[in-house]
């Protein structure tokens, strides 16, 4: 790759750094995970993030998108994003193989504070897709477990097939120090664990909500009804976390889309606490 | 003008409507502005004069409640033409008619005093005048009036439920509508490229002449912005320019309705509308069709005929 | 190198002339009755007596600019899917010269300076452009229609983002450098001595503020009133007329809202940037087809917004509004953004008796 | 005239599927000859044919565009070649008001069985084009 910026120190945000796809998941029948590698073996060694960052994906010839990066900065073999198709850049990167090139510009945006959670007891909610943000923070967790207290999951999916990284839901079943609670919004034959919508659940699990963090992300309308159900459990503001999407062009805070009132979701975002969101204007 | 007696009007079709939208005065003298008003005791602000140019149907495909509507004879063919295409639901638009002898191009006055600032308007005996910071001017109507007023053949709106006012004839001949298109005609291919190029290379695509536009009624789907069909990129190439236009024009063949909104609109005065009056000019040798004169009518473009009587077969 | 200076009228194009020699020179050139911004040439009208129709600020943003170019090559003669990409950025632009813009045109990149270049992701080829582009403007003498410079913190003469400030005197004009790079334009020996000319411009400048009207009311608080921001009905009621098209946003100084397209031709292509409007319905829809700015009034909130709340919350209260008037000039129906902004700075306004005092809100069914 | 080949140009011809793609297989088959600039694009129907498709081919650097239907009365969807009939009539007025010459564009009727016809028509659009020559000069790089 070249570069010939002669300005800025010779970093210019939009440009991505070129990267293979070693191995594609499937997760449901529309959501893929891609594995990748930057091709510069240099830059792979010294890339770090932190949980919740972002990057954009880039199919030359179609487009970029925001995926968050799902593995955790823990295990750094490969960077993981988890794409469900829906728009163009999506459906492109479905149509790719293994061993095809794409672009990356990682890390962007802001991440869970981790460390203001050491103590604590924590409690994910997710729906559909959104665990994959939730799953860098897991398993970032996983890997520090001795720093954190007890950790729930609530997950659901609207199908069993539609529920995403099967092996690390049976991973994370077969712990003891893992409190992991599955629903699926309807009756699917041979389910036997809970049926119904995620906030439902949440509300027959009732989880306590002292010393404990809740962080949650899903479809826009699952979250609203977390929120509502979180507040019913008297979960205080900001210990309620959640990650934001929008559609995203530059991911530098200037395009213009992404904003609500002078926050940018792609630069200051995409995690905010319930407290700083209430602060601000709708998008 | 009849100013007073459109507003008794206005306060009639009250509470049979939810909204009326007519025109009250803009930022300055010489612009107007469209204005809804929800209750009769709102009509205070309504004006009627020869500045109300906006065509205020343009608004009825995205409203869906009862409307009533103020229209110029231009206008009332917007709705007519709703109406072939089953794009409104007549019975839920009260259409209030003013017969209109023409409107004068804002455009045109502004050019005629230097594109000053306006301080004060005043029309008497078809002449505006108009004062600016450099002096006042006085300006006959006719010289800056828009090219749709110069050859108007429904001065009476074609379509109304109240009329304010009395129905008026035409005093421009038929037979002059395409006269400038004809004129335009004699120029050579390449001054006709050249022109169109130099034209279409002002444009901004800032797309105010489509959103303005009351036929161009696809709003999220225009195959100008969407991806998927990848009709065109977003480049500001002569090429790409050009090929918006052809879209917009070729999506209003047999369709548009000759308003000038899109003309009128244009931030950088590109003479949109020539090639939609060429298509319309084609539309009437051919299938002997104008755009929203008749409710029963069938754009042609919609349907066919076996044998086509003006359409001869193209030698090689 | 002179700080200031006299170009007599009939000398302009002989600067203009030389200035070109290693520049592009940008003027405001006549095409019938539209003024842009065009590469000088001797016989280019130029427009010095109206601001320009669009501002210039495709100039240093161009509303259409490849950010990268690429190129997929085959890397195993055996396996024709084997593909490698290539990637390429280049920010090698010519020196260039803005002649006769106006103040307000020359504040909005120093609104854009905040944005761009503010930031610990710096915009490489906004950089690169804007060092290389000397701004010379040319000072109001009259407002023209819908101007408002003085109610945002600007003026007829306001220095902010200009290199050189013109002001018409008898028989030319009294150049002011601002910056090293407007000195370096006002050492072009065309340029004669100005100091007898200073009192003059002085005078012509006081004057032309006093001329400028503040459309906001006189007891105008400094932010937006956050309730009446928050009405849905007044954003509802006040964008009734407008039709979503980007006039405003594009003949805008300082909108700066863009989007980013790869465009590709067989193994070749671009990514592309080109201007965009928030007051599009596309701007921001998502794949899902959700939208969540899914309303007309919604986007208009974002823009006005933008301009007079989140951009001033960002930094330290400035207005991302130059106060040029063109959005107001050239709008297909006269949508006012100043008395938009007046009944949200006006402290007697609240949003109950807006709401009661004013024509409802017919509210878009175009969703 | 030159004995020299001229250079070859880019014609683009839509076919409808079930007349003239099969006139100009027809036409392969009994092995008429016949100048080979245009490249064919099979389409389902003449009525399938956008007029934008002419445009935007003629835009991006097309030299000239051939539609060919099935005649009038045998589309095998019934009224396909109606509509095309209207709205590439309607093209061919407007092709030449913004300067492109009409002669570039033409659409026409030819049947499966109807190979001698094919051959005439490409061999005579082709000519007609070569008169006019290039539509696109060279290149110029845009901003």
């Amino acid at each position: 790759m070249t570069d010939n910026c002669t300005c800025n120190n010779g970093k210019n945000p939009y440009l991505p750094e070129i990267a293979t796809v070693t191995r594609i998941i499937e997760e449901t029948p529309n959501i893929r995970s891609f594995q990748v590698v930057f091709n510069d073996a240099e830059k792979m060694k010294n890339f770090t993030f932190e949980p919740g960052q972002v990057g954009q994906l880039s199919v030359f010839g179609v487009g970029e998108s925001t995926f968050v990066i799902n593995s955790p900065p823990t295990r750094m073999e490969y960077l993981q994003v988890s794409v469900m198709k829906a728009g163009e850049v999506t459906a492109a990167l479905h149509n790719i193989y293994e061993g095809d090139q794409i672009g990356v510009r990682a890390p962007l945006g802001n991440w869970f504070p981790y460390n203001d959670m050491k103590g604590k007891n924590i409690l994910f909610i997710g729906g559909g897709i959104g665990l994959a943000p939730l799953r860098t923070l897991i398993l970032y967790m996983l890997d520090n477990r001795a720093d954190y207290k007890d950790i729930t999951i609530i997950y659901g999916a609207r199908t069993p097939p539609d529920l995403c990284y099967k092996d690390d839901i049976k991973e994370w079943e077969s712990r003891s120090d893992v409190n992991l609670i599955l629903t699926v919004d309807v009756e699917f034959p041979g389910w036997e664990k809970r049926i119904g919508f995620v906030p439902t659940v949440l509300k027959e699990v009732a989880p306590k909500p002292d010393n404990t963090i809740a962080i949650t992300c899903g479809p826009p309308i699952m979250i609203k009804f977390v929120l509502e159900g979180l507040a019913g459990l008297k979960f205080p503001e900001e210990n309620i976390v959640t990650t934001l999407e929008a559609r995203m062009k530059c991911g530098i805070g200037i395009c213009g889309r992404c904003n609500m009132g002078h926050k940018y979701i792609c630069k200051d975002g995409p995690v905010f606490t319930l407290a700083q969101l209430n602060e601000l204007p709708e998008i | 003008m009849s100013t007073e007696k459109l507003k008794e009007t206005i306060q009639k079709v009250f509470p049979d409507v939810e909204c009326v939208i007519c025109w009250q005065e803009g930022f300055d003298k010489l612009h107007t502005t469209p204005l809804f008003i929800t209750t009769p005791d709102q009509t205070e602000k309504v004006v009627w004069n020869l500045l109300c140019v906006q065509n205020l149907a343009a608004y009825l495909p995205s409203l869906k409640k009862k409307i009533a509507v103020v229209v110029k004879g231009c206008d009332s063919r917007t709705i007519v033409q709703f109406m072939q295409e089953g794009l409104i639901d007549r019975s839920n638009v009260v259409v209030i008619g003013i017969p209109c002898r023409g409107v004068v191009s804002v455009k045109k006055v502004l050019a005629a005093v230097g594109q000053q600032p306006i301080e004060d308007v005043k029309v008497s005996d078809g002449n505006i005048i108009v004062k600016t910071p450099k002096g006042e001017k006085t300006l006959a109507i006719a010289d800056v009036s828009p090219g749709k007023c110069k050859t108007c053949q429904y001065p009476t709106p074609v379509i109304y439920d109240f009329l304010v006012g009395e129905p008026i004839e035409s005093d421009k001949p038929a037979a002059s509508v395409y006269d400038d298109v004809r004129e335009f005609e004699k120029l050579s291919l390449a001054e006709r490229k050249a022109y169109f190029e130099k034209e279409f290379g002002k444009c901004i695509r800032c797309y105010a002449c489509r959103n303005a536009c009351p036929m161009c009624v696809c709003q999220d789907s225009c195959i100008a912005e969407t991806r998927d069909p990848h009709w065109i990129t977003q480049k500001m190439t002569p090429e790409e320019k050009m090929m918006f236009h052809m879209i917009h024009s070729v999506h209003l063949a047999g369709r548009c309705v000759e308003c000038g909104e899109c003309e009128r609109v244009c931030p950088m005065d590109i003479p949109v509308a020539k090639l939609k009056k060429k298509i319309n000019s084609a539309m009437k040798e051919l299938f002997d069709y104008v755009p929203g004169v008749n409710p029963d009518d069938k754009p042609p473009m919609y349907t066919f005929n076996v044998d086509e009587v003006k359409i001869k077969e193209h030698k090689l | 190198m002179a700080d200031t200076g006299f170009l007599p009228k009939e000398k302009i194009k002989e600067f203009l002339e030389a200035l070109s020699k290693d520049t592009v020179v940008y003027v405001p050139t006549k095409e019938g009755e539209t003024a842009a911004f065009k590469v000088y040439s001797p016989d280019a009208e130029i427009c010095l007596d109206r601001p320009a129709n669009i501002p210039p600020k495709s100039v240093i943003y161009p509303q259409c600019e490849t950010l990268l170019s690429f190129e997929y090559k085959k890397t195993d003669p055996d396996d024709p899917k084997k593909m490698a990409v290539e990637v390429r950025a280049e920010t090698n632009y010519p020196k260039a010269v803005i002649f006769g813009c106006r103040p307000c045109d020359a504040k909005g990149f120093a609104i854009y300076d905040r944005v761009f270049l503010d930031t610990d992701t710096a915009d490489p080829y906004y950089r690169e452009h804007r060092e290389k582009t000397t701004i010379i403007s040319l000072a109001c003498e009259a407002p023209f229609a819908g101007c408002f410079c003085v109610a945002v913190g600007g003026g007829p003469a306001d220095t902010a983002g200009s290199d050189v400030l013109m002001t018409e005197v008898d028989k030319g004009y009294y150049l002011e450098a601002l910056t090293e790079k407007g000195r370096a334009a006002l050492s072009v020996p065309v340029i004669e001595d100005g100091a007898s000319y200073k009192a003059a411009a002085e005078k012509i400048k006081t004057e032309a503020r006093a001329k400028v009207k503040n459309p906001f009311p006189a007891d105008a608080t400094e932010k937006v009133s956050p309730k009446l921001f928050d009405t849905d009905e007044f954003w509802q009621q006040v964008t009734n007329k407008c039709v979503s098209c980007g006039a405003c946003t594009y003949l805008c100084p300082t909108c700066y809202c863009f989007n980013i397209t790869d465009e590709q031709a067989l193994s070749k292509g671009e990514r592309i940037r080109t201007w965009d409007a928030c007051m599009f319905r596309h701007f921001t829809l998502e794949a899902s087809g959700h939208n969540p700015r899914p309303t007309k009034s919604r986007r208009f909130r974002n823009r006005v917004g933008h301009k007079f709340s989140y951009y001033p919350e960002k930094y330290n209260g400035a207005i991302a509004c130059c106060g040029c008037g063109r959005c107001i000039r050239y709008c297909p129906v006269s949508v006012d953004i100043s008395e938009v902004v007046g009944y949200l700075k006006d402290p007697k306004q609240d949003p109950a008796t807006w709401v009661a005092t004013n024509t409802k809100a017919v509210k878009d069914g175009s969703l | 005239m030159s004995d020299v080949a001229p250079k070859e140009l880019r014609i683009v011809g839509f076919l409808c599927n079930w007349c003239s793609y099969g006139g100009a297989d027809t036409a392969g088959v009994s092995r008429f000859k016949q100048p080979t600039d245009l490249r064919v694009i099979r389409v389902p129907c003449s009525g399938r044919v956008d007029p934008l498709f002419v445009v935007r081919a003629l835009i991006q650097g097309a030299d000239g565009v051939l539609v060919s239907g099935c005649h009038p009365r045998d589309c095998h969807y019934s009224d396909g070649n109606f509509y095309a009939r209207r709205r590439l009539e309607m093209l061919k007025q407007l092709l030449p008001f913004v300067g492109i010459d009409e002669r570039r564009f033409h659409y026409t009727w030819v049947s499966a069985s109807e190979g001698q016809k094919w051959q005439q028509v490409v061999t005579n659009f082709t000519k007609q084009v070569h008169e006019l020559g290039p539509l696109h000069e060279k290149k110029e790089k845009t901003v």
